[in-house]
């Protein structure tokens, strides 16, 4: 079915035609933006079970462009359909129509790598994913070298990943096994190469010890970029594992399972505590996704099924409430002209409007009973525990202790208080802003009450 | 006396000897023409002469002969390599462009003409003689034409190239001595003998014919010519030198592996080549890490490229040679497009390729830096281009062959390369102060010719063209 | 006929060879350093002929006949781009020519 | 035997006088005595037609080139003068290295020679092997299209001489008062001591 | 039997209504708060008191015991198997439904006074009704999850109430602390959950209850403790109850709905609701016993030492909790939850009355700066004093029935050492109840405000209501032991774990018990008289107040280390630990050689670059190196061949 090549060409398609726009158009490539966006969202409910492909190589090893959503990668697509659409809507930075016609390209490059069932294909989007964003840290970021640390990571994981699917398809014969049941890697290459995907898997989410370039640049990117990168592009490491990892090569996942969930929980804890200190409203949020997809991490190497699901609504969770929160303080500093959290205070009372998003956000992300992020940690650990793994689950638990008091103290910095007298405050969410967050947190409530859909894996 | 030659014989001979005519043509022409159009009427003979050789020797793709006595093979090998040899010639001429209008180009055209005459001859040839042959006359061209411009660089740069390369020539010439003293004959053909492989003559000629071999293929420390010459040469002989000599002598270097080499002496007797593009992929990429200079990065750039291509036929199997086959081909595209769109921004020719230059180009001219970016994106084996599939195919290949140590220095060295590329990406698309303002003026035949190879880049990842009949023509 | 042994001529040709191959890496005047690379090329002739004739092959004389000519083209090259170079130039030596480096 | 070994002394003094002699003149010299020597090496290796072209081409024409152009360059500019040596110290041991391995390379291929296998062709072809009719044959007939190729490239020699020289033919006005100027900045980096 | 409104058979068609009917309101006042003015105050008291109505109506469904399920049902949404939700009201959790819709009421009723002029008035009254939601879903769910949900709601709730006043520094921080400290119960009791799941593979009460007896003791005692802890948590037990005073922050009738009457319960709704669980593990038993008689002591003990009169009703909170806690720790499930229902209503009446006060001075909550205002204000004095003697235990106020099975409870089941501590807190809690109510209302007024606040109806009415309760509920209800009707109404509940459980009878009669409390009662009143109630007492009250308050031993003003303890331990660790590892250890160590990139590329290009020197000799010999290191190896490769 043509629709499912066209969710993926289309952004990147328009993404280029909006070069075409007058170079400092504004409204137009930001409708046209939301437009297109939104259509992707809806072609993917169209072409959910929809699959699409053409052969690409038939030597060293067989690839096709295959193209076709996984029961998972289906709600990550959507969700960066959505994210997507959402941050496009009120982008306001300079160079407005470059910038949506990065952020088109970075949605299709996604969107390929996420409705990819080739290895090959994926591999390749992997790394063209990383494209719109070394340019958005250039043309937009604030210090040149967070695009080298961003780059120099995630490409060094794009090679390794290069190399695995390289030695995949020679010893598998065909890298067309995305959502394929029967595709099973053992032997005695397996392992490194599942070490190959591990690694490029681990920096991408990123996990301990290979998170430093992430604070960076989710703190130099613009809030609408850094939204959807947050939300979805950190999502593909862990969709990783599940899609590959996890379906290719199992045996590896489960024997290697212990290490990866050391990692996890470190990542779970010292993000955490990392959050805890941060000033800067960005790197909390940036740190506590350290934390939170270190627990996703946990969910995977735990290999339960129960775990999955649950890892399945946390990775939507997570992407929802962090690009609400990403977008809500990107208002927020182009209001105030500053993220610091030692500069700003009091905003709360002339401003309910941004301080009601910011605090649904921040709940969700804290694991607030009924929404989202807590139905996520609660399904993980119900399944970590099940599958015997105690220590994790505490480890866990302590975690989200430590998230409730980083993203209250984020929210308390920044709202509560007396008011700052220094930092002027420039008005509430305009009500397209509003239209913009509205659409993430009230699927964050809908997850958080009837998560149903998500976990029919 | 009759000549024991068929019609099939000369018929083999045939593109390379219309592109020699053609440039017999390109002189004659230019005492004809006035002064204003002398470069156009040469550009424009030469691109038709060597168009209709591409033809001639498409034509010969599926044929098999060995005509002159094994000293020039008809096949599908051949074809594959006279057509990247001849899409360099092409992606260079039309960069003459560049020269600024003072230098008159008919002598550079007809001589470049004839280089190209060198290398295909070297990609069809199958005894030492015509390599060597096919081989001077490639380098001969090229130390005329590196020093051809009117500039100190470039009659440094010529004549660093001559001391080198005659040096590295003496080398292939003893090596060839050698090789024939071991078997009493220059026919590669003849080489294909099992008591060979024990044979220390042998080896020692190979030996010393691969250092001529991996000289012109500038691997590290065969390489110290090429950032200074690449830098000093005139555009358009850097554009063709850094595709058509390396093309020539990875097909000898091909054919001398495949066809060549007994069977039981290919492992110990090419470990060193490998060695030495272990060597390259790193070295290569960290001396482009602190350029300044676009060509003379490009000229580091494919010291480490070539060693990506060695790797594909490290395996020595035949789908390596494929794959090393695709990889030249996009090498030879992103490569003319770097050097069409370097064109483009020098414009005058004077030292146009400084870095600095392509400051905020992305603002200036954003097509031509969209197309630079495809092109070093390529280079750095990034999606959406032939770069990226290149890779896999040669990570595949070598994986397969288990040279697995190999891989993981392309690897490496890939992720050195990638902090320079990026940085003259970055460059193109900051939007600092001291960028110049000047607009670029506008080059057709340099933007057309970016403009393909763009577009040729990117089609060749979903298209990928590996012709399928290559190996068995090679022997 | 083969009074003398085939490997004095090799060992003659290498070390004509060796000594051309000293000449390139120690001497500083171009000319020198082209007549060091006729040297080798001169070597490399030597044993061709001296292997042509271990056995009876004239390719390995043609072939020498070749090296021969291109040996001369080469050098009428390499002398024309000396004189290029060097007539601007106060010294006649190669280490004056460094623009290009790094 | 006895004349090999003459010639043998006469080639290697007379290569290592080439690339010793303190004048490029003096090289030349050497450099003839040392095709003339080898001119008559290939001789006794049934060689005449090369002997003769080696002593044509190489002796008459190459080397006649050398000193013309030694002539050249006398004319105009300081004769033969060294500039300060730049190869840097550390370069000595690297050196030394080569020098050493150079050595051994000789005794390697000196000692790699195996008993050669003699073909089983006409043995009585050697009376004629090497002489003029008979290489004539072989070129025009087996190595027709070496042969070709060698045309080609003495064009591309002829072509590319006076390419290279073209420029500087051209337009001696500009050209002198370009040398004067870069020879008063070559002068001025010399005094500087730097490059 | 008929299917009708009212529901039988295990149904009430009103429930979700019910449930529902304060979301409602809070969502409305949320987002139409400023349009509806005032009128929100009243949304809130009307849907908060329909609720009480629909509560009242269930009586016969939530009581009738059909088909061996006791209450009535609704099912919700299934996630996943094992993960159903509904809905349960059993005579459990009705009790708890009519205190938080029934009292809650009467203090948003009296919110509408207080609140008056409020800057974020519609604010309160959504958060007020959004507790009240959030209470009923804890205590009508019939699911751990479900009941984990409403749990975190409710601490959510009383997050945005303590820092109700957000511009207070002040209030921020304890808002803060209490939600950190709540969510360490969260986190307690989702441990408890994964153990239940692991065992039972289902969330739904009766299936965890159904299998109690199939839990290996280990494990039961595990989902005990952890369970535990999520009560203490919410309930303010030690060493969790830190939160409990600060969180007098917030707005007073706050205090008295969140902080007194219904959500600091939740751990003993908790308990109770998991009554089958503890019943089989003695072990547990003993520790929520434990936690609960330590925190009754410590918790009035605390009071004793308070000078701000929320502060002081605060740790009084904390020490009946601490009893109720014990009680339906130890077993005695009636006696606790008992103690939970008047408590409601006195302490309720309390912190109204402390309001009443509060109001009256302009926000002064010193007990040092008050003084005589029985004259200013009689119906606040009476109103206390009436509350006083209820929670001091004094017959035949109610609080002395709930409280009397409490203790008495102790003995029957098998804990004397848990009677001793509880007799002796009543004790000292006579003391420090009477010493708030003679500081506050006798002697002369200390303080400054001459002409505060009047109260208007909205605020008195409220509280003259829960008089009634408080004065004479224990009585109607809960005399008459086994045949009492709060005996025979939770019969069906607990009526069969108490027999199983009960051991022989107690050497000392439920008589005596109330006579030595009762003794208790009246030292601790005599000290606080003899203390605070005198003539010279009263004459010299300044200089003796300021004498006490330089006195006061060192250990209660740290509040016995607790909050030093916790800062130190967890609070300062974890700072430290995160600006280690954020400021030293990522970008110094982990990030360190990508750090400098732009240095190491540099370094690395000068190394390859130092090869070209530009001299054409250096290139040769490198170009010679190499060649000569390819023949040295060709050579030794070949040297085997060598004849």
């Amino acid at each position: 079915m043509l629709l499912v090549l066209l969710i993926v060409v289309a952004p990147i398609a328009a993404g280029a035609l909006i070069f075409a726009l007058p170079r400092n158009d504004r409204t137009i490539s930001r409708g046209a933006g939301t437009a297109v966006a939104i259509a992707t969202f809806a072609m993917l409910i169209a072409a959910r079970d929809a699959q699409w492909s053409v052969r690409w190589l038939s030597r060293p090893f067989e690839a096709a462009f295959h193209f076709g959503t996984t029961p998972v990668s289906f709600w990550i697509a959507l969700l960066l359909a959505l994210c997507t659409a959402c941050a496009v809507a009120t982008t306001r930075v300079a160079r407005t129509r470059d910038f949506v016609a990065l952020m088109l390209m970075l949605e299709g490059t996604m969107l390929g790598l996420f409705l990819a069932r080739d290895l090959l294909v994926f591999a390749l989007f992997w790394d063209l994913m990383l494209v719109p964003v070394f340019f958005g840290l250039v043309g937009w970021g604030e210090h040149p070298a967070t695009a080298w640390r961003y780059f120099i990571y995630n490409f060094a994981g794009g090679l390794t990943l290069l190399l695995a699917t390289a030695a995949f398809g020679v010893i598998y014969g065909s890298t067309d096994v995305i959502g394929r049941a029967d595709a099973h890697l053992v032997g005695a290459w397996a392992p490194w190469i599942y070490a190959g995907f591990a690694f490029a898997f681990l920096v991408k989410a990123p996990i301990w010890p290979l998170h430093t370039w992430m604070p960076p640049t989710y703190g130099g990117l613009p809030s609408p970029m850094v939204s959807v990168v947050s939300a979805v592009q950190s999502k593909a490491g862990l969709y990783g594992f599940i899609a590959i990892g996890l379906a290719l090569l199992p045996d590896y996942v489960r024997e290697y399972a212990d290490p990866l969930m050391v990692l996890g929980a470190i990542s779970l804890i010292y993000g955490a505590v990392v959050a805890l200190v941060q000033n800067d409203a960005k790197r909390v949020v940036a740190y506590s996704s350290l934390s939170h997809l270190g627990l996703i991490i946990i969910a995977v190497a735990s290999g339960n099924r129960i775990a999955l699901a649950g890892a399945v609504v946390y990775i939507v969770a997570h992407g929802l409430f962090s690009a609400a929160l990403f977008m809500v303080l990107g208002y927020l500093e182009e209001r105030e002209g500053t993220r610091s959290l030692l500069r700003l205070g009091g905003l709360g009372w002339k401003n309910p409007r941004l301080a009601g998003a910011l605090c649904i956000a921040a709940l969700a992300a804290l694991g607030l009973p009924g929404l989202a992020g807590f139905v996520g940690e609660l399904i993980i650990l119900v399944g970590v525990y099940q599958a015997g793994y105690v220590w994790p689950v505490i480890v866990a638990l302590v975690g989200i202790v430590i998230a409730s008091a980083y993203m209250i103290r984020l929210y308390q910095d920044l709202m509560n208080g007396p008011e700052v007298a220094d930092v002027p405050v420039r008005g509430d969410l305009t009500w397209l802003e509003g239209l913009a967050v509205a659409p993430l947190l009230a699927a964050l409530v809908i997850v958080g009450i009837y998560p149903v859909p998500l976990l029919r894996l | 006396m009759t000549l024991p030659f068929t019609g099939a014989d000369w018929s083999a001979i045939l593109p390379v000897s219309a592109i020699a005519v053609t440039a017999l043509a390109v002189l004659i022409a230019d005492l004809f023409s006035g002064r204003n159009d002398q470069r156009y009427v040469s550009i424009a003979i030469a691109l038709l002469g060597t168009i209709v050789g591409g033809i001639l020797a498409a034509r010969q793709f599926g044929q098999h002969h060995d005509a002159f006595f094994g000293g020039y093979v008809v096949g599908g090998f051949t074809t594959v390599f006279q057509e990247i040899i001849v899409i360099a010639t092409l992606g260079s001429l039309v960069l003459y462009g560049a020269l600024g209008p003072a230098q008159r180009i008919a002598g550079m055209t007809a001589i470049m003409l004839w280089s190209a005459c060198g290398a295909m001859l070297m990609a069809a040839a199958a005894n030492l003689m015509m390599i060597f042959l096919g081989l001077e006359l490639l380098s001969l061209g090229l130390y005329a034409l590196c020093g051809a411009v009117d500039r100190r660089a470039s009659r440094e740069s010529a004549l660093k190239y001559l001391i080198l390369s005659s040096t590295a020539t003496g080398f292939l010439i003893f090596g060839s001595a050698l090789l024939f003293g071991a078997t009493g004959s220059i026919r590669l053909a003849d080489f294909v003998n099992p008591v060979l492989a024990m044979n220390p003559l042998f080896w020692l000629g190979a030996g010393m014919f691969l250092i001529g071999l991996v000289f012109k293929l500038s691997l590290v420390p065969f390489h110290t010519w090429t950032p200074d010459v690449f830098q000093g040469a005139p555009l358009p002989v850097t554009a063709f030198m850094s595709v058509a000599t390396k093309a020539g002598a990875l097909a000898v270097f091909a054919r001398f592996i495949y066809a060549a080499l007994p069977a039981d002496a290919v492992q110990g007797l090419l470990l060193p080549v490998w060695i030495v593009a272990g060597i390259s992929m790193i070295a290569g990429n960290v001396g482009m890490l602190a350029q300044h200079d676009l060509k003379r990065l490009l000229g580091y750039s494919g010291v480490a490229q070539i060693g990506y291509i060695l790797v594909a036929l490290a395996g020595g199997t035949p789908l390596g040679l494929r794959y090393a086959l695709y990889y030249l081909a996009a090498y030879a595209f992103m490569n003319l497009g770097a050097f069409a769109v370097a064109a483009a921004i020098s414009g005058d020719g004077e030292e146009g390729a400084d870095l600095e230059n392509y400051r905020g180009l992305a603002r200036r001219r954003p097509w031509l830096a969209a197309a630079m970016t495809v092109f070093l994106l390529a280079l750095a084996g990034l999606p959406p281009t032939a770069g990226f599939l290149g890779k896999i195919l040669i990570l595949a290949s070598s994986v397969s062959a288990g040279y697995l140590w190999l891989a993981a220095l392309l690897i490496i060295g890939t992720a050195i390369s990638l902090y320079a590329y990026a940085k003259v990406i970055r460059l193109m698309y900051e939007t600092s102060e001291g960028a110049r303002q000047a607009l670029e003026p506008f080059v057709p035949l340099a933007w057309a010719s970016a403009a393909i190879c763009a577009v040729l880049v990117v089609a060749m990842t979903f298209y990928p063209l590996t012709p399928s009949n290559v190996l068995p023509l090679v022997r | 006929m083969m009074a003398v042994p085939l490997d004095h001529y090799v060992a003659l040709a290498a070390v004509m060879f060796f000594i051309g191959v000293i000449g390139v890496i120690v001497r500083r005047n171009p000319l020198v350093m082209l007549m060091s690379i006729e040297l080798m090329f001169n070597a490399a002739n030597l044993l061709f002929i001296a292997f042509a004739r271990a056995w009876v092959q004239n390719s390995g004389q043609i072939f020498a006949f070749l090296v021969i000519t291109v040996a001369a083209a080469e050098a009428a090259i390499g002398l024309a781009i000396i004189v290029t170079t060097f007539r601007p130039q106060k010294y006649v030596d190669v280490d004056d020519v460094r623009t290009l480096h790094g | 035997m006895i004349q090999f070994w003459i010639l043998a002394v006469i080639l290697i003094a007379s290569a290592v006088w080439t690339i010793s002699a303190s004048k490029p003149v003096y090289s030349v010299v050497a450099l003839l005595l040392n095709f003339a020597a080898l001119a008559v090496l290939y001789l006794t290796l049934s060689a005449e037609f090369l002997a003769v072209i080696q002593i044509i081409v190489y002796s008459g024409a190459i080397l006649v080139l050398f000193v013309f152009v030694i002539a050249l360059l006398s004319s105009g500019v300081a004769p033969f003068a060294m500039g300060p040596n730049r190869l840097p110290r550390i370069w000595l041991p690297g050196a030394t290295f080569v020098l050493a391995a150079l050595g051994f390379l000789v005794y390697a291929v000196s000692k790699a020679v195996p008993v050669l296998t003699r073909p089983a062709g006409p043995v009585g072809t050697a009376n004629v092997f090497g002489s003029v009719g008979d290489f004539g044959t072989a070129l025009f007939t087996v190595q027709l299209l070496p042969f070709e190729v060698t045309a080609l490239i003495l064009m591309v020699a002829v072509i590319g001489v006076i390419t290279l020289g073209g420029e500087q033919m051209r337009d001696p006005g500009a050209r002198r008062h370009e040398r004067t100027v870069e020879r008063e900045i070559r002068e001025a980096i010399l005094r500087e001591g730097e490059g | 039997m008929t299917h009708h409104l009212l529901g039988v058979g295990g149904t009430y068609p009103l429930l979700l209504a019910l449930w529902l009917l304060p979301l409602a309101g809070a969502v409305v006042c949320w987002a139409f708060g400023p349009q509806l003015g005032r009128l929100a105050g009243w949304l809130v008291a009307g849907l908060v008191a329909a609720s009480f109505v629909l509560a009242a109506l269930s009586w016969g469904a939530a009581t009738q015991n059909a088909a061996g399920m006791l209450g009535a049902n609704q099912r919700l949404v299934a996630w996943m198997p094992g993960f159903d939700f509904g809905l349960l009201l059993d005579p459990l959790s009705l009790i708890w439904t009519f205190i938080i819709t029934g009292v809650g009421f009467l203090i948003v009723f009296y919110s509408l006074g207080y609140m008056e002029g409020d800057g974020a008035f519609a604010r309160f009254f959504a958060y007020m009704s959004f507790f009240v939601f959030a209470m009923l879903t804890l205590v009508l769910s019939d699911n751990f999850v479900g009941l984990l949900v409403g749990w975190g709601l409710v601490g959510l709730a009383s997050y945005f109430l303590i820092g109700f006043w957000f511009e207070r520094p002040s209030a921020v921080a304890a808002a803060r602390k209490a939600f950190v400290i709540n969510v360490v119960g969260d986190a307690g009791m989702m441990f408890a959950i994964f153990l239940i799941f692991a065992k039972v593979h289902s969330i739904g009460f009766g299936d965890a209850f159904a299998a109690a007896g199939t839990f290996a003791p280990a494990l039961l005692f595990g989902v005990c403790a952890t369970l535990t802890i999520g009560a203490a948590a919410k309930s303010a037990q030690v060493p969790l109850h830190t939160w409990l005073p600060d969180a007098m922050e917030g707005p007073t009738p706050v205090s008295a709905l969140i902080h007194a009457a219904t959500m600091v319960t939740a751990g003993v709704y908790l308990v109770a609701r998991c009554a089958p669980l503890w019943n089989h593990s003695p072990q547990a038993q003993l520790l929520v016993g434990a936690v609960g008689g330590v925190t009754a002591l410590i918790g009035a003990v605390l009071g004793t030492a308070q000078w701000d009169i929320k502060r002081i009703l605060a740790y009084s909170t904390m020490s009946q909790i601490g009893y109720m806690i014990m009680a339906v720790g130890v077993g005695a499930y009636e006696g606790g939850i008992s103690l939970f229902f008047t408590h409601a209503f006195f302490k309720a009446q309390l912190f109204l009355g402390a309001g009443l006060v509060i109001h009256a001075l302009n926000n002064e909550q010193d007990v040092r700066r008050m003084g005589g205002l029985w004259k200013r204000m009689p119906f606040a004095f009476w109103v206390m004093l009436t509350a006083v003697l209820a929670i001091t235990g004094v017959p035949p106020f109610s609080g002395f029935f709930s409280k009397d099975e409490v203790i008495y409870g102790d003995l029957q089941f098998g804990h004397p050492a848990l009677f001793a501590i509880s007799a002796l807190t009543a004790g000292i809690t006579s003391y420090y109840m009477f010493r708030l109510l003679f500081l506050a209302f006798l002697g002369e007024y200390r303080g400054e405000v001459e002409h505060g606040h009047a109260p208007g109806w909205t605020m008195n009415v409220p509280v003259a209501i829960l008089v009634a309760p408080s004065v004479a509920i224990g009585g109607a209800l809960m005399s008459g032991g086994e045949s009492a009707p709060w005996a025979r109404f939770f019969a069906p509940q607990f009526g069969a774990e108490m027999a199983a459980v009960a051991h022989r009878p107690p050497a000392i009669s439920e008589g005596m018990t109330s006579v030595i409390v009762f003794a208790l009662v009246i030292i601790g009143f005599i000290i606080a008289w003899w203390r605070y109630a005198t003539t010279e007492a009263k004459r010299d009250a300044v200089p003796r107040l300021a004498g006490e308050t330089a006195h006061m031993p060192v250990v209660l003003t740290n509040l016995f280390y607790v909050d030093a303890a916790i800062d130190l331990v967890f609070v300062r660790s974890a700072q430290f630990l995160g600006n280690f590892f954020g400021r030293m250890l990522d970008p110094h160590v982990l990030d360190g050689a990508v750090r400098d990139v732009a240095f190491w590329a540099r370094w690395l290009g000068a190394v390859v670059r130092s090869f070209q020197t530009g001299l054409v000799r250096a290139y040769a010999l490198i170009l010679v190196f190499g060649a000569t290191s390819f023949i040295v190896y060709y050579t030794f490769a070949t040297y085997g061949m060598r004849h």
